[in-house]
């Protein structure tokens, strides 16, 4: 055979636990007490936690930013000693403890950013989820492939299609919704030709993904160079859905605007991740999907059709990284452009694992790096200074201490990656 | 039911795995399964369970002509199977492993846990299996999940039960339970078709017994039969069951371990402040029930595993050698031969000549001169390959086909080659006839009694065959719980054994 | 035995050999390719509205495209009939050589990764940060000629294995998975190479402004070129012979590489049998890393104008599929880079007749997708089965 | 007219710079003059586009190979390979827009003043917001892109000191040379928009993105926050050639290649005038750069902007104090 790529490349050794999570949190907390709190600026910082012009307005929260890290640095403090403590007791430290402790370090790092500025938390926040969105979406995606054994590298394609897809169909339709239907039919058909490749044909998954996505990158790009580029206003010019604010809910304090007034593809995501964790881990078709992917052959000997299984999970999962497609364009910033994906499907690869194949974890995951863009963003603005490289890096930086300091122990699906054959 | 098999033929590539094979079952009767390694006896059992499909030959149930497209169909016409190797899922629990295929389902599509649970109690109080539907099976010992495997099929009425060596990894006490559990099936109108190595079993429950050679029926016999007349049945010439052994007096201690502590996977104290000498030229056999920490001890011996803190030593001829790398310790004097074959002891992907160095391809490794300035020394390897394969009757194809392709028992002897071809003073082997036929293990007992008498080398035998325990050790520590309850010479009876595992002190 | 059998015989094992599948699955590649260039070409397209009533003009003018197009990769990527003069018309296949040393270096670097069961995503970071590592050798120190240039090679390699090493050691120590870690690990060293050209008293050229771009290399550690200023070749593709020699080498005949694919095939096995599994992932990576940074020297030693990040122009990326084209083989991958090579160099003269660029990638992935699904060939093509080939189920 | 002009032996050809040619930007003014050239002159074509440094010496090869009268190479970053190819093919003549000729006869540079009018869009822009904050942003932080975010900067500040008043500019400082960046050239991408969006969010109703086609976006982030601002186009008149965002452009800063490709290709091959090296600098003065008309700059403004540009033209004000 002219290609081998090892099996079982994409399992992981399993960690024992360490003080690693415990060493990390420290770091960071003294970084907050020392860098935020006392050598910080003791101006004030303006929290702003309504939107401007809202009717159920909260007061402003403004405090000194130096004090507010040193007392959000000592709240960091308890947790790492509680996790510390956890790991001597041979206990694992659960994902929530480090999910508040981030949130608190992202707050003191805000507050020490704004000194003597306004933090607007809500904006923020809002930019956070409309840029994870279609991170969440593929991955999404990415974890149904593989929670039934094929792995999907893919996702970059799967959304770059999607985005196109969407654009083209919205624009010519002059229907957004047709645009969100195309996409995810798009990319589920993206995806089973993923899915018979690695099942039938039993071409290796992680070579289908690299040439999908090689395939999607330069037919998206020939289109958009032959086509859409010079008919762009008949063609590439989609518009993106409104934005529908959610009486009441949409008026709640800080989260608010972020959750409840948003276009109707974050609304999908926010239906579709709960709905794919129900079908994964509460129904017969999840049980059987699951099975199928930790051990396809024990699945075959209780009358469970493997190849079938995996072919319709998988096309699902595309349609949903479709849908995370359009969310990009039409749910986003409207007009499709060039390779626009931008690496967000190997962003989402990533956050599959980070968020160890489960569909909430995972949104966390993809939560933080639209958040790290947002922040980025904004940061430069209220403090420029930082040289713009190292800004941009800070996403990367943040996912590579998440992974080797706090992920711990990740397991993928067992059979992901192996193709099923039988005698 | 009444099931039976006529001429079934299953060919992989060129190789005839069966060749037109009858085989008829009677309601309520235990049929069992002999052969060889390779014989094609799992083969047979995929086709009867619709997971391989015949080339030619059909299957009859209840004199009714029937075709299984899928182990659905299979399952629907009442047969069940244990397989070889469990098929069950690790990270699901009990319940939904028996579940899995035949949910029950509440609205929504939601799986009805309370009610999959229900099913796993009554079958599990029915039998007295004592199992926890909510338990994940990867926590599970083995002998348990091979009772989850039962309930799978059983939950699903299977009117025939194929078990396809279930009883290879089973303790003495849990093999004599799942007899009792046969026995009672059989009694209740299960017929059972019961593939097993251990002759013993065989006569023990066995209304019937056929024999395998080569992918061929090649005859029938009854329970009284003789175990020697079985074995040489299924090997085709004679065999000779018992092991030689010559008395004589042990040598000095070549390896010492004393007051070691190891933890497992999951932290837990798997040996706890243990001691153990053995002597140039003896037999020490560790018994015990699987799970009682021997594979954490083997493993803190050979380096795989580290010492706890501050706990105890490991000293070869006087020297300490607990720091020492694990390519150390095997190049200085231990050769080691893993419980899991597949997983530990060789590379499937690797040709046999690959696989006999896997452990010595530093150039300054002591033995056969594989690696000369960084090259591997094609010639030399062949050579000691050939070498290997006959000295070891492996049979392959070659000395450069792939480990893989070997059937177990071939595998556990290339690495019993590698292992004892190299310069050792040590030989540690576990479970070393695991899944291996008579004839390999008639030869596997008489290689390291060689080691023995022949090599004064120093064995520690892992093993949680008693039968295997008893025929070649000089001395026998049984371990419970991570320490060794005690240490007897090798005229132990059975039931002192016995009594020994379960904890009680002789 | 009938005659007419007797030809299917010799026919079925012409066909199973990998050689003709290799060949079969190229044209393909090209087949669809070509129906790909003609469904949006403009003088194919004008005959759509005629396609019923003359469909030959369509025919015609889709025939002519093909021919065109990749006549023009011919002429671009091996011999040009047209050029000017002589030289002009050898031009072409030292450009095809010319660009196949890198894909040639870090493809073997990254199916050494494969080989240890490291997916390493990372040959862009591993480039970059061996560019790093190359311009400032080149740019910032003076030595002899010669050594200036084994100066600012062995600079690059060094570089490049320290990252991909880092990413081992971090995979090696904390169980992360290596996808992520090279992933972000690329992002990080874009941003800080472009850091470091945009940077004064780095990399920044002298005379530069706020664009990020070095000095153009000194002409000492400038790898040299073969036929004076007639070409551009230059010695690159005798390291890319020499890299692809040193791969089988290792991989083949050495106890290291036996090592490395021990812990690729069977971590639990090589650990039993002494190998220090988590060092072996270290250093594999740091070996990958180490072809990709020939692949850096080769880049940034031999481009006449000032350094940019984009001169690691996706070979990190595009190495992927000559690692996968090539599989396990130092030959083929050799192959396989020289096949791109030649796509790479004949890309030009394509745009030149009108073809987009794009089709090439097309096309290359075709080409590895029928290589590595040789059922599917079989399928499409009705060919027959390969008895050699048969799976084997443990 | 155009239509009856006879087939010229002449073969005009461009290489791109990192990007396509249909970037809404600089490379696609080029191509539009080319393409005019081809239309109305008659002349035969042939381009290339470059997706990595590492393309652009075989694309010019290429052109050279091809026959090639002139060729055009697109952006700063071919100024090496151009003079190389310059240097090696003394009887096919070059153009480097944006770059410069190192001695090299045969080579023309083409390069433009756009702090000029960008100098013109900053003052225009304070004058136009109500909130008296602006934004721009740029693709990377290279000096064709900051030339422009300078100009814009100090025009906005000439104007606030004409007014005695104060203007934030978000985004820029060409003091500190911080400011916000996306990093790459993609169009329309997520990150374009956040940034336009933060601008906002930060007070900006007037937004100049200067990094290819990203109206979109920046369209996108106005409408989402509701905003009534407006946005600047860059290179190309964005009103006419994306006239979906016509009425949210304030104006555009031109480079006017077009122009400038065409008339270089027409003074050879249909003038028949000596192709000469002399460098070409396209400013206020001789056209090259200019803000389009727009309907939302009129009267005073207008003659105020006028009045500046005839001050820069002069040289009676410096646009980079
Ligand atoms: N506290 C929580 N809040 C919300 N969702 C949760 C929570 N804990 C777990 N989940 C979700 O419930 C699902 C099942 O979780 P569970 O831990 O049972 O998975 P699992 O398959 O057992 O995985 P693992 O093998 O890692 O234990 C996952 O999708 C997870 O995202
Ligand atoms: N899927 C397969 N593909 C090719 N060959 C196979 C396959 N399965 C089994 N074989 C071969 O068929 C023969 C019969 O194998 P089988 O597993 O039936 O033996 P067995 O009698 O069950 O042996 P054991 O006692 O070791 O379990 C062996 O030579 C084996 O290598
Ligand atoms: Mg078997
Ligand atoms: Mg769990």
């Amino acid at each position: 055979m002219a290609i081998e790529v090892t099996p079982g490349m994409f399992s992981s050794q399993q960690v024992k636990p360490s003080m690693k999570a415990g060493l990390v949190m420290a770091a960071f907390t003294l970084l907050t007490l020392i860098t935020f709190g006392f050598g910080g600026n003791p101006a004030i910082v303006t929290f702003q936690l309504t939107e401007k012009g809202h009717a159920l307005s909260v007061a402003d929260f403004a405090v000194s930013s130096s004090g507010f890290a040193l007392l959000v640095g000592g709240l960091m403090g308890v947790i790492t000693l509680v996790a510390t403590a956890l790991t001597i007791l041979k206990r694992v430290v659960p994902m929530w403890l480090s999910l508040i402790f981030g949130l608190l370090w992202v707050s003191a790092l805000l507050g020490w950013l704004a000194a003597g500025n306004v933090v607007p938390v809500s904006f923020i926040l809002s930019n956070a989820v409309v840029l994870a969105v279609p991170i969440i979406l593929g991955a999404l995606g990415g974890v149904i492939s593989e929670r039934v054994g094929v792995v999907n590298i893919a996702i970059e394609g799967q959304l770059l299609t999607g985005a196109f897809v969407a654009s083209v169909i919205g624009s010519v339709t002059d229907n957004l919704w047709l645009g969100v239907l195309a996409a995810a039919i798009a990319s589920a058909i993206l995806s089973m030709a993923l899915a018979s490749l690695a099942i039938k044909y039993l071409v290796d998954q992680i070579i289908i993904g690299v040439l999908i996505n090689l395939l999607v990158i330069g037919v998206t790009n020939f289109l958009y160079s032959q086509w859409l580029a010079n008919d762009g206003q008949n063609v590439n010019y989609p518009g993106t859905f409104d934005v529908l604010a959610i009486p009441y809910l949409s008026e709640i304090p800080i989260i608010g605007p972020a959750l409840f007034a948003n276009r109707v593809t974050v609304y999908l995501c926010f239906i579709l991740v709960p709905l794919v964790w129900f079908m994964l881990f509460r129904t017969k078709l999840g049980l059987r999907a699951r099975a199928v992917g930790e051990h396809p052959l024990a699945a075959d000997t209780v009358g469970i059709n493997v190849a079938r299984t995996r072919f319709w999970w998988v096309t699902a999962g595309g349609a949903i990284a479709g849908i995370g497609g359009a969310a990009l364009s039409i749910g986003n910033v409207g007009a499709f452009g060039r390779e626009m994906s931008g690496g967000l499907g190997f962003i989402a690869l990533a956050v599959v694992i980070l968020g160890r194949w489960q569909p909430f974890y995972v949104s966390a995951a993809a939560l933080l790096f639209g958040f790290a863009i947002i922040m980025r963003v904004w940061a430069n603005q209220v403090s420029p200074g930082i040289p713009t490289d190292f800004i941009t890096m800070v996403p990367y930086v943040v996912t590579l201490i998440a992974v080797t300091g706090f992920a711990g122990k990740v397991r993928p699906p067992a059979a992901s990656g192996e193709p099923y054959t039988k005698g | 039911m009444k099931l039976e098999l006529r001429g079934i033929t299953k060919r992989f590539g060129s190789l005839v795995a069966n060749d037109s094979i009858n085989l008829t079952v009677q309601p309520g009767e235990i049929v069992s399964l002999l052969g060889e390694n390779g014989a094609g006896k799992s083969t047979l059992m995929n086709v009867l369970y619709g997971l391989y499909q015949a080339d030619a030959g059909e299957i009859l149930v209840d004199d009714k002509a029937t075709h299984f497209k899928g182990p659905g169909d299979a399952m629907a016409a009442g047969i069940g199977m244990v397989h070889q190797h469990f098929m069950l899922i690790p990270v699901f629990t009990v319940a939904e492993n028996v579940a899995l295929g035949h949910e029950p389902t509440k609205f929504a599509g939601q799986i009805d846990l309370s009610e999959a649970r229900t099913r796993v109690k009554e079958i599990s109080d029915k039998f007295g299996f004592n199992v926890d539907p909510d338990a994940l099976v990867r926590d599970l010992p083995v002998g348990v999940q091979q009772r989850v495997e039962i309930i799978k099929a059983l939950s699903r009425n299977a009117k025939t039960l194929v078990l396809d060596e279930p009883t290879a990894v089973l303790t003495p006490q849990e093999t004599d339970e799942l007899m009792s559990i046969m026995k009672q099936l059989a009694s209740s109108g299960t017929s059972i078709i019961f593939i097993t190595h251990k002759l013993r079993e065989v006569k023990e429950v066995a209304d019937r017994i056929v024999v395998i050679r080569l992918g061929k029926v090649v005859g029938e016999a009854k329970p009284t039969a003789t175990a020697s007349e079985l074995a040489s049945m299924m090997v085709g010439r004679e065999v000779d069951l018992t092991v030689e052994r010559s008395k004589k007096a042990p040598g000095e201690v070549v390896l010492s371990v004393s007051n070691i502590s190891v933890r497992d996977d999951r932290g837990q104290l798997a040996v706890d402040a243990l001691s153990l000498d053995v002597r140039a030229g003896e037999v020490l056999a560790i018994a015990g029930v699987q799970g009682n920490g021997q594979t954490e001890l083997a493993e803190a011996i050979v380096g795989l595993r580290k010492l706890e803190k501050g706990s105890g030593e490991i000293k070869f001829k006087g020297a300490n050698i607990e720091h020492k790398s694990v390519r150390h310790r095997l190049d200085d004097f231990l050769s080691y031969v893993p419980e899991d074959r597949k997983k530990d002891g060789l590379i499937s992907e690797f040709t046999l000549e690959e696989n006999l160095m896997l452990n010595q391809s530093y150039d300054d490794d002591r033995g056969a001169e594989f690696v000369n300035r960084g090259l591997i020394n094609a010639k030399v390897l062949e050579a000691e390959t050939e070498k290997a394969i006959k000295a070891f009757d492996v049979r392959t194809q070659g000395s450069k086909s792939l480990a893989g392709q070997l059937s177990g028992g071939n595998q556990q002897k290339l690495v019993l080659a590698r292992e004892m071809s190299r310069p050792h003073d040590v030989l540690l082997v576990s479970q070393p006839t695991r899944g291996v036929d008579v004839g390999s293990i008639e030869f596997i007992h008489d290689q390291i009694m060689q080691e023995r008498d022949d090599q004064q080398t120093a064995v520690i035998l892992i093993s949680t065959e008693l039968d295997e325990v008893l025929a070649l050790a000089d001395r026998i520590a049984v371990m419970y719980r991570g320490r060794i309850v005690g240490i007897v010479s090798a005229d132990a009876t059975r039931e002192t054994l016995g009594k020994m595992m379960a904890g009680i002190a002789a | 035995m009938t005659e007419k059998s007797k030809f299917q015989t010799v026919v079925r094992e012409i066909m199973a050999t990998s050689v003709t599948r290799v060949v079969l699955s190229i044209l393909l590649g090209f087949f669809f390719g070509g129906i790909f260039m003609v469904l949006f070409n403009e003088n194919v397209v004008a005959t759509y509205s005629t396609l019923f009533t003359t469909p030959g003009d369509t025919f015609v003018a889709a025939f002519n495209t093909i021919v065109d197009g990749y006549g023009a990769l011919l002429r671009g990527a091996i011999f040009n009939p047209e050029g000017r003069d002589l030289v002009a018309m050898f031009r072409p296949i030292t450009e095809t050589l010319r660009m196949a040393a890198p894909l040639v270096m870090a493809g073997l670097g990254l199916a050494l990764g494969f080989r240890v069961g490291l997916f390493n995503i990372g040959g862009t970071g591993q480039i970059v940060m061996g560019l790093a590592g190359a311009t400032w050798v080149a740019t910032r120190m003076e030595l002899p000629p010669v050594i200036h240039m084994i100066v600012a090679v062995i600079a690059a390699v060094v570089c490049a294995a320290a990252w991909g090493a880092f990413a081992g050691f971090l995979k090696a120590r904390t169980g992360a998975h290596e996808v992520i870690v090279t992933i972000m690990m690329n992002y990080i060293a874009l941003d800080f190479f472009t850091w470091m050209l945009r940077t004064k008293g780095l990399l920044l050229a002298a005379t530069g402004g706020g664009t990020p771009k070095s000095d153009p290399p000194a002409a000492t550690s400038m790898l040299p070129t073969l036929f004076g200023d007639m070409y551009k070749i230059h010695i690159g593709i005798f390291i890319a012979i020499a890299a692809t020699f040193a791969y089988w080498l290792l991989m083949e005949r050495s106890a290291i590489g036996y090592r490395f694919r021990m812990v690729g095939h069977n971590a639990n096995a090589a650990r039993a049998a002494g190998i220090k599994v988590e060092s072996t992932f270290v250093w594999a990576m740091a070996v990958s890393a180490a072809f990709i940074g020939l692949a850096a020297a080769n880049q940034a030693l031999s481009n006449p104008g000032g350094i940019t990040t984009s001169l690691n122009a996706d070979i990190g990326f595009d190495a992927i599929t000559v690692a996968l084209l090539g599989g396990n083989s130092a030959k083929r991958i050799a192959a396989a880079g020289l096949l791109f090579g030649a796509f790479k160099a004949g890309s030009p003269a394509m745009q030149v007749v009108g073809v987009s660029p794009e089709i090439l990638g097309v096309v290359q992935a075709l080409i590895v997708l029928f290589i590595a699904a040789p059922p599917l060939i079989k399928a499409m093509l009705r060919l027959p089965e390969p008895a050699a080939e048969q799976k084997v189920v443990a | 007219s155009a239509a009856a002009a006879p087939e010229l032996d002449y073969k005009a050809c461009a290489v791109s710079d990192e990007g396509s040619w249909n970037d809404k930007s600089f490379n696609q003014s080029v191509m539009d003059g080319l393409m005019k050239a081809k239309d109305e002159l008659k002349v035969q074509t042939a381009d290339a586009e470059s997706n990595s440094a590492e393309d652009f010496a075989p694309n010019l090869q290429q052109m050279v190979d091809a026959n090639c009268d002139i060729t055009f190479a697109v952006g700063f970053n071919l100024v090496a390979d151009v003079n190389a190819a310059a240097k090696a093919n003394p009887d096919v003549k070059f153009v480097t827009i944006d770059g410069w000729s190192e001695g090299n006869a045969n080579l023309k540079p083409v390069n433009y003043a756009m702090e000029q009018s960008s100098y013109l869009a900053g003052y225009a822009a304070a004058a136009y917001s109500t909130s008296k904050v602006i934004g721009t942003y740029g693709g990377m932080q290279i000096d064709a892109v900051t030339a422009f975010m300078d100009g814009y900067y100090y025009g906005a500040q000439a104007w606030a000191a004409d007014n005695n008043t104060t203007i934030k500019v978000l985004g820029w400082d060409p003091a500190k040379k911080t400011g916000d960046f996306m990093g790459d050239f993609t169009p329309n991408s997520a990150v374009s928009k956040t940034i336009a969006a933060t601008q906002i969010q930060g007070g900006a109703d007037v937004i100049l993105p200067v990094a290819g086609d990203q109206f979109g976006a920046v369209s996108e982030a106005l409408d989402e926050a509701g905003s009534a601002g407006v946005m600047i186009g860059v290179d190309k008149n964005i009103a006419l050639t994306s006239p979906e965002y016509a009425d949210k452009m304030l104006t555009s800063i031109e480079k006017r290649m077009t122009t400038a490709v065409f008339d270089i290709i027409k003074g050879i091959a249909v003038d028949k005038v000596d192709f000469s090296g002399d460098a070409y600098l396209g400013t206020l003065a001789n056209g090259g750069t200019a803000l389009s008309d727009s309907d939302k700059i009129t009267g005073d403004l207008k003659t105020k902007l006028d009045e500046l540009s005839a001050g820069i033209q002069d040289g009676s004000i410096s646009v980079r104090p």
